[in-house]
């Protein structure tokens, strides 16, 4: 691919301005999807293979609790996904139209009480593979997760050549 | 996702193929689990090596087949896993708590 | 994949219900992205990995069109993608914030004196390989092109197993 | 999209690599061809064994690279077709106007 890192300093913007989005029902269906498509910007931004991978399983992670929490699987409620290409980061936006939740109130999974429970790891994954999580609920009602991933340009040339 | 039952000594193996995800039918491998306790087979080793994608879900399955095991007497251990599903254990603390190996022999002699 | 022709049954609604929609500037550079997501949907919903090929082509022909004709590849203007699925058929429509075009006044890339023109069969791969194409100015502004690709069920369970 | 050149007796042979697509340098080829034409070469042929996507602009690439060489008096021809690619050009019925061969040896002994 001829465009890399280059090219995606070149796309910028506020960091507010969405340069790529998805838009689609409650269903885990998609979740293929949406990962695949979160690996091929990844790609296309540069990251290397695992970073590829890490960003991507915390969209499907993020993605699969605006689906099963925020949305409760209606299939008529929407997930939003907003990716935003900056000079050195690439934030990606995922919002349900549920309520969210008190961030001090989720239980830590390394708590050696919780370390044997079937769930309640998703969230710690994305906080540990992201560079920067934080979550807010939307003026115009709905719960948003936003996370950065910085780009690393020093890789910058790699993948320019196929 | 898929699983192959077969039987090595007295250790059941089950071959997982496939992804275990959320949308994946991932409560497959503790009902699974759970058939072979009620049928008396208590010594289980799952082959992860065939895994192509885990989640935060399916980590939570590998997780309660293991408390189901453990709680009746019994022993889970795992076999082959990947690279990627090994950090998932690292960094959530699970990979002192399973048991693991790179060889099959190896794995079942140690029940 | 668990998930094949035999869920696609079961997503269903009104024609002009959208299930997946992609919405991004006019930007050359995500030709493959948008590609990529469509074989993506066609191997989800059960098609062939030649139908898949071809209905992702066309998808990239109208998005290619979208960008150079329709937005002048202003960055800023947008280009929508509206994947709908239907039992029996994918529909799906590209969308972008130009004056469009008029059907009759288009060369044909068969005719004789157009055989050798560098420029001119976009169009007609897509109405080649899509069962059914329609174009029409948006009431709120914009052109849509619309493409239907009929699902074959008899392919049904190949693509469930894996 | 890469391109390599070599000299088969004396034909230029244009080993194309990777997308002929619009966001992929689709002029390079015709730039290319165009500095072989300047430097008296007539007999190109164009390898397309690895090329992986072509898209409608890619197909003009070809066309263009086509007329430019045959309005020189020399000749361009293809060799090693991909399925797809073949299809692209059958229907729109450029697959009679480009001689095209599966052989390489047969097709330099063409010119
Ligand atoms: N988008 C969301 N909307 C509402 N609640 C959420 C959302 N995401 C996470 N939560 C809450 O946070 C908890 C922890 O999430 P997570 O760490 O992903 O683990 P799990 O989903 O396995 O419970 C969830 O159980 C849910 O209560
Ligand atoms: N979305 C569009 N908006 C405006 N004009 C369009 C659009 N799509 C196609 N056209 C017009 O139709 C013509 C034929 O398109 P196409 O068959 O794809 O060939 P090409 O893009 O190579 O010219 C274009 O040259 C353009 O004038």
């Amino acid at each position: 691919m001829i465009w890399g890192t280059r090219e995606a300093r070149k796309i910028n913007g506020a960091v507010s301005k969405t340069d790529f989005e998805l838009l689609f029902g409650s269903r885990l269906e998609y979740l293929d999807l949406v990962q695949n498509v979160s690996e091929n910007i990844g790609r296309m931004l540069g990251l290397d293979d695992d970073s590829q991978y890490w960003m991507s399983l915390s969209v499907r992670e993020s993605v699969t609790n605006a689906i099963l929490h925020g949305n409760k699987q209606d299939g008529d409620k929407k997930v939003n996904v907003l990716f935003s290409f900056l000079e050195d980061r690439l934030v990606i936006r995922v919002q349900d139209e549920g309520n969210g939740f008190e961030q001090e109130s989720l239980p830590d999974p390394l708590d050696p009480e919780n370390l044997l429970k079937p769930s309640g790891r998703g969230i710690f994954y994305v906080r540990s593979f992201m560079d920067d999580v934080s979550y807010r609920a939307l003026p115009e009602g709905g719960w948003e997760v936003r996370m950065e991933k910085r780009l690393n340009h020093q890789q910058q040339g790699d993948s320019d050549d196929h | 996702m898929t699983i192959d039952m077969r039987k090595v000594k007295d250790v059941t193996v089950l071959d997982i193929h496939g992804k275990i995800t959320i949308g994946e039918g991932s409560a497959e491998i503790r009902n699974t689990v759970r058939d072979l306790l009620q049928a008396g087979q208590k010594k289980i080793l799952l082959n992860l090596g065939d895994v192509s994608y885990v989640d935060s879900s399916g980590i939570g399955e590998l997780v309660s087949s293991y408390t189901t095991v453990t709680n009746q007497g019994g022993q889970l251990k795992l076999l082959n896993l990947t690279k990627k599903l090994r950090e998932l254990l690292a960094i959530t603390k699970l990979l002192t708590v399973f048991e693991s190996y790179d060889d099959e022999a190896e794995a079942v002699a140690s029940y």
